[in-house]
């Protein structure tokens, strides 16, 4: 099994998660993040402070899919989440030994 | 960016002219100014003739009364409430929180904007000497002649003039705020001012005389005789069909229908409808200019209609989807407060009810039709104030009865289907002045200067792109 | 499932009935509604017997005084203040976040509910024509008879008798939206309406007879003499007794005890502080129905006990866990305000400060307690209104003085011990009807709808599950 | 530790003594409090004397006026509201979310603090009985000869004493308060207590006294002749400059200049702002503690400033940085209510839009040089209130003109230059007082308790450190 | 090492603390995500619009243990977090190449 | 490529973002979380109710970076997030199988 980690701009969030049902995934869990990247901030000022911001709102999905799923939701991933511009974020895929079902107590692919 | 550069340059200017101006003319009728408490006494004062004996005093000049001062100035305090923080907080709980700070301050900032153009010449617009009916003169300009020390008799025969002003004052900044429900989320902040403030003087200040201004050609006082209390037809309806104007107009905001935009603070919206409640009493019984039976009536009878409102717009929801929620029993209220308003000088408890709960029938299916036709007025300044207002001043012509006001007229249920008649040509003149007027605005500042924010800023929000500032940190 | 179906319909259908009885209601009691204005003048106006001599004038009318009336309309509104946003946010800033709008809706639809319950039925029962010293008869239903333009001298002498029922629909209202701190977090919404609706008929409205009613057999106006200005017994132990009940009947919430219960939003429970503070200026010194002497002495022991209540309870914290918190100056200050309410017409600003002092001091000692007991008064209402009502009620019989209000008595610090006496009877009455009426009362619903959501919903939260709507998005 | 557990134990022993001192005190004075409503009248209602023919009544005894009365209570009532919720939450919204709870429990256990402390003994320092024009005697402590039911002609012919009493006592109030933007986020709750207490005592009531008692030897009852027509030398200079005493004295906030320091919840300061609005028209038009002309010019001019200085900020900020932000508004409506309240009783509705504008533009810069200056004047309590403030007291000697108050004087452009002097002279003596007062008495409290929380509560936040609560869970 | 991450309902949380403190673990991190999966999402209404959230809120548990400890630490957290309706959630279980405690520089099994 | 996390103390996050940018990091990834370990806790108290809050407030830092890089960025997060005393948090690292670019489909070293 994988475990697909993708930050996206989160008003991608919707479309990502359609496409990925599309092709079969069942689950994943979405986290608020806030990403620091390539892409510039923006000012902020509150009387007579101004500040840059760095880090902006991002949202990162993690997706646990079966070996030979992994190609197309990475596929899915990059053209649902693309707009092209600065900012749109990365993939991480990384190897999970184990996953479990904790209502069943199910393991490996059967737990997805 | 250089058209963006440019037209920042060119609002600057505008805006540092107009204080510049401001400033200018402040200093220059400077003198004016001690002159306010000397107003030369109208009518009311005139000297007796001479004929007439000594024994028989003359009619004592208007006179101030202390308890209707106190109850028009804390009414004042409560209208200003009702904009900021009430409407201010209604309408900023429902958006997005990336556009919280933004549309918070559409309230503020015309608060802000409308009480120095009331006092620099809205009042003047609306209240000053008749032009054909149509609108005041500039005579009072810079409140010159509106006394702080004398009644005019015209609007109010107990209080100083100038309460009666700042009182009016508050209606006119409602009501232009009342109208960024419909634009929320998406409208440029320097088009908007330049919006608001033309708005307020072309529409608002026009029709404010034409219903409430002596000499004004549809009113009470020397018109048609169309009955609007506290502001059915002036307020809620010219703001609502304006709202809907600008909802045609700008158009919808991105993401319509696909993207969730849900309500960011729900307890903030119910905050602020509660605000809105609290100060719409005066409003409401604050429009009798007196602390005495009419506004006691007015109390009673908003309290009502806005209880019977809520709880109307609750059953439908519940008997239509199911649940009956908060959002819907503010909104519920909210409609009938709006309703109730030109009513609520006219009639009594019992048809209260029914007015309210009518309110809060109308706006649920407005609001459920809105969602079909997918015009997008973001917080039903429509769907609340326009229909919620047609409702309350067609419902003044059934409802109301000279036994609650004798100054006032009797309803189609009391006998004189005449009045339904005038409320409807009030209604009609109201809405085609505000569409048409606004859809023209609109237009103007669109060509000139733009009415929305690019594609990127309103995914970005107001707040970090017309503020930079963000509402939760 | 089934049953929640029926349920649904069963509430639907009584939902709907009752708005359409109150429609026809409406229109068939219109007639009379125009006869509101013309209420037969009481014995104050009756026409002087023809032989009285014209130099003795006779008694003249009742007359409306401005300020007076500016006065009590500006309290009503600050007692509708107390209810919503005040209560609403009060309570629902102490609840988590998934029950935050559901704890401000039952605010909010009370004083919906209740605004109409009192215009058609409650103010009949309440303040009507005495029955037997037990409760209001049903001659004023529909405000039959309850004049906009005429004092009722029985109760206040110097505004509009609608003036006078207004101000007590506010109290009718928060009377019943303070019980709902006891059941916090757990019960049906439509049981909780049912349950409010007969709460206020059969429990609020005969108490309010009771002791301020024109006959009622405990208080002043014609029964034994048990001093209560503005609600020690009729609003503050009626609904914290009844909270008791509540508790006691509808058990704990899930997880308590285990679970992290901490309040969601304190900022929004100081706000909700707040702002009872400044509308329980209407509530006590808006019960003087007149602007003068009585009012301002109200007012000032109403400020100064509060205070002194919430550095109370922070000092007894402070000395007994160690830290002073930010809830329990809030909770202080509220108790303060519960504790002066029926003593605030009858005592001077150093007995205000023990009467503060002391609220503030058992309603923390009683918090404490309930924790021991282990019995879920979720919000306290218990804790600070039935002990700081009971508190208050019997400290009006300790330090209430003639001096300052000579319409009152003398408590047992001013040579009196009889008033301590008769404000226990009232205590005891309060009591008694309070926590036997609510038993029934729940035991009733419960039967016939449910009184919790089921473990699931109140897994879930209320909002979702009563509302389909979430507080923060 | 020791000397933590010590200090603990120090003031817990203060604050018990305390509030035994009270109660004792209370009970001691219990038989006092009964004559609060037999108060000798004063001069006003001398006994005629023996010689004045029947005819000619003798001059009638001050009366109460009821719509005045109404006014003066709303006032005090919108005044309190100023403090809590608007100054709690308006400051709480502009601090990190670790120290919001912390931060509105200064404001509101002020409020608590000097309602008691001004009734004990504040009352009497400022409005006392003079001595020597620096202070009130200790003749009114406990209120002891402050009459419930009747006037005291020097301050307030028409409503009762007390109620004058208790629209004082907010001022006080919020005057302390106000100083805890300077100081926020750092400072030991106990201490901050102490602090307060101190203040309120040795700077606040003598300053009250020079301008505003019977024989201060500033104002115009008795004095120079300096005009502040409700608060702009005592209120806000006092305040804002006792807070860069503050500011100085405490030193910056860990991680000043480095770490992100942005406002957690603007909404929530917007609405603090809103309600500063709302309440400031009892601050002001209260201030004539009448309800006529004169009230409703002060309404007029303060909601015209604010409104004026709200914009003017924003322009300043649009044209300097590029972009109005909504925090600029509301701290430039701020910034104008500050400066119209000295003048707010003497000026025109055209000058109070130069003194709004002026305070924007001005208080703007304030703020900007500030940040480049590197003392930590947290919420900007010198920037807005202590320049502001000392602007508005100017601006009084500029514009203001016995045309509006006959009572009052005219101004530099009404041709009375040395009315500017007067005004600068009190300017400075608050300025002195204030400083150098604030500044004493930071160093003893320094030395006795410490002012500062440890490193560790500062970065922990005070709600956790100071009150063990999270005010968001 | 193991790193052992559960998604479970987030009022299981205290309960799978104190069983996980008592089998010795010393430490976890927590965050509060969103989880998609089979479990139906809820409805929300305001005004004219319907929504249907399909995103629950769920907990998300890490725990870094040693090798030989990450059985019962996944048997703990079935036991534990286990209410046996759907969405329960799942454990995922991967391989850590390296801890180290940032207060004293500590590595392997001894930073935990 | 290995993906480095690490738990720390809030407040430290702009000393570590400014000493990672430096050595050459040029993206990372924040979430808020709460952690649980041998720092306590604190009480807090809400009328008669006490609560003993054992999860504090931390924040996670997620940064993928090229093999050769992992080491010194293991370095500047001990010396710029340590302050010394109890709950400075530990260092995770563990291996990635992929990094993509959304933006330009990017892979491995080049996506970071
Ligand atoms: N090395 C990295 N490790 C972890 N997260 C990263 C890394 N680089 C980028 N990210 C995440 O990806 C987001 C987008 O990266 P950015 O460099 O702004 O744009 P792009 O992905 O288009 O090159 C960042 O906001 C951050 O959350
Ligand atoms: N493939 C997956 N990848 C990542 N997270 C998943 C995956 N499947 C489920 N989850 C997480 O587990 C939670 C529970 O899953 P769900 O399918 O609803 O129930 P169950 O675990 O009982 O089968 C989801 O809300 C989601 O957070
Ligand atoms: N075994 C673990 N698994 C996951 N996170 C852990 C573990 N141990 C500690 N942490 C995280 O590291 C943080 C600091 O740990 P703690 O034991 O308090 O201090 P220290 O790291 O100084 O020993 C915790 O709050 C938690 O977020």
């Amino acid at each position: 099994m994988k475990k697909i980690e993708a930050v996206i701009k989160p008003f991608k969030l919707e479309d990502v998660k359609d496409a990925l049902t599309e092709i079969g995934v069942f689950g994943m869990t979405v986290t608020e993040v806030r990403g620091f990247g390539r892409q510039k901030g923006h000012k902020e000022a509150y009387r007579g402070t101004e500040y840059t911001v760095e880090f902006l709102p991002k949202t990162k999905i993690e997706v646990v899919v079966p070996d030979n799923l992994a190609e197309r939701v990475v596929e899915t991933l990059i053209r649902t989440a693309k707009t092209g511009s600065i900012g749109d974020g990365k993939i991480f895929v990384m190897n999970l030994s184990e996953v479990i079902r904790i209502r069943t107590g199910e393991t490996g692919d059967r737990a997805l | 960016m250089k058209t963006i550069a440019q037209q920042r340059v060119i609002v600057s200017l505008l805006m540092v002219s107009g204080i510049v101006a401001w400033m200018t003319l402040g200093v220059a009728v400077n003198g004016v100014m001690a002159q306010t408490t000397t107003e030369a006494p109208p009518a009311t004062s005139a000297p007796a003739p001479g004929g007439t004996p000594p024994t028989a005093a003359p009619a004592p000049p208007a006179k101030i009364d202390t308890g209707d001062t106190a109850w028009v100035l804390t009414s004042s305090a409560l209208v200003l409430a009702m904009t900021a923080p009430g409407l201010a907080l209604f309408y900023g709980g429902m958006v997005r929180e990336k556009n919280a700070l933004g549309t918070i301050m559409q309230s503020f900032i015309i608060l802000c904007l409308i009480s120095v153009q009331w006092v620099l010449w809205g009042y003047s617009l609306s209240f000053g000497p008749d032009v054909k009916g149509i609108v005041g003169s500039l005579a009072w300009m810079g409140l010159n002649g509106v006394a702080m020390d004398q009644p005019n008799a015209d609007y109010a025969a107990t209080i100083p003039h100038q309460a009666y002003m700042i009182f009016q004052a508050m209606f006119a900044v409602i009501t232009v705020a009342l109208i960024s429900g419909a634009y929320a989320e998406r409208m440029k902040f320097s088009s908007f001012l330049v919006f608001s403030l033309l708005w307020a003087t072309f529409i608002y200040d026009p029709l404010a005389h034409w219903v409430w201004g002596k000499g004004g050609w549809i009113g009470t006082n020397g018109g048609l005789g169309a009955l609007d209390f506290a502001g059915g037809t002036v307020v809620h309806i010219s703001s609502g069909v304006s709202g809907l104007a600008c909802a045609l107009v700008l158009g919808r905001r991105l993401g319509y229908g696909k993207e969730h935009m849900a309500p960011h603070n729900l307890p903030m919206t119910v905050l602020g409808a509660s605000l809105l409640w609290f100060g719409w009493f005066g409003f409401n019984a604050g429009s009798a200019v007196a602390a005495g039976a009419l506004a006691t009536s007015a109390f009673v009878v908003t309290n009502t209609a806005t209880a019977a409102a809520a709880l109307a717009w609750m059953v439908a929801e519940w008997l239509y989807r199911g649940k009956p929620t908060v959002l819907g029993a503010a909104s519920g209220a909210v409609a009938g407060l709006v309703a109730i308003t030109p009513a609520s000088g006219f009639v009594g408890p019992l048809s209260s009810i029914i007015i309210g709960a009518g309110a809060g029938f109308f706006c649920y299916v407005a609001v459920i039709v809105k969602s079909r036709l997918g015009y997008d007025d973001s917080l039903d300044a429509f769907g609340v104030h326009g229909i919620g207002g047609t409702w309350g001043a067609l419902a003044t012509g059934l409802f109301a009865s000279k036994a609650i006001n004798s100054g006032g007229a009797d309803g189609l249920f009391f006998g004189n289907p005449g009045q339904l008649w005038l409320q409807f040509i009030a209604v009609l003149a109201a809405w085609v002045l505000a569409f048409v007027g606004t859809f023209v605005i609109l237009k103007i500042v669109d060509w000139t200067m733009g009415l929305r924010v690019s594609n990127d800023e309103e995914q970005l929000g107001l707040d970090l792109s017309q503020h930079e500032e963000r509402a939760y940190s």
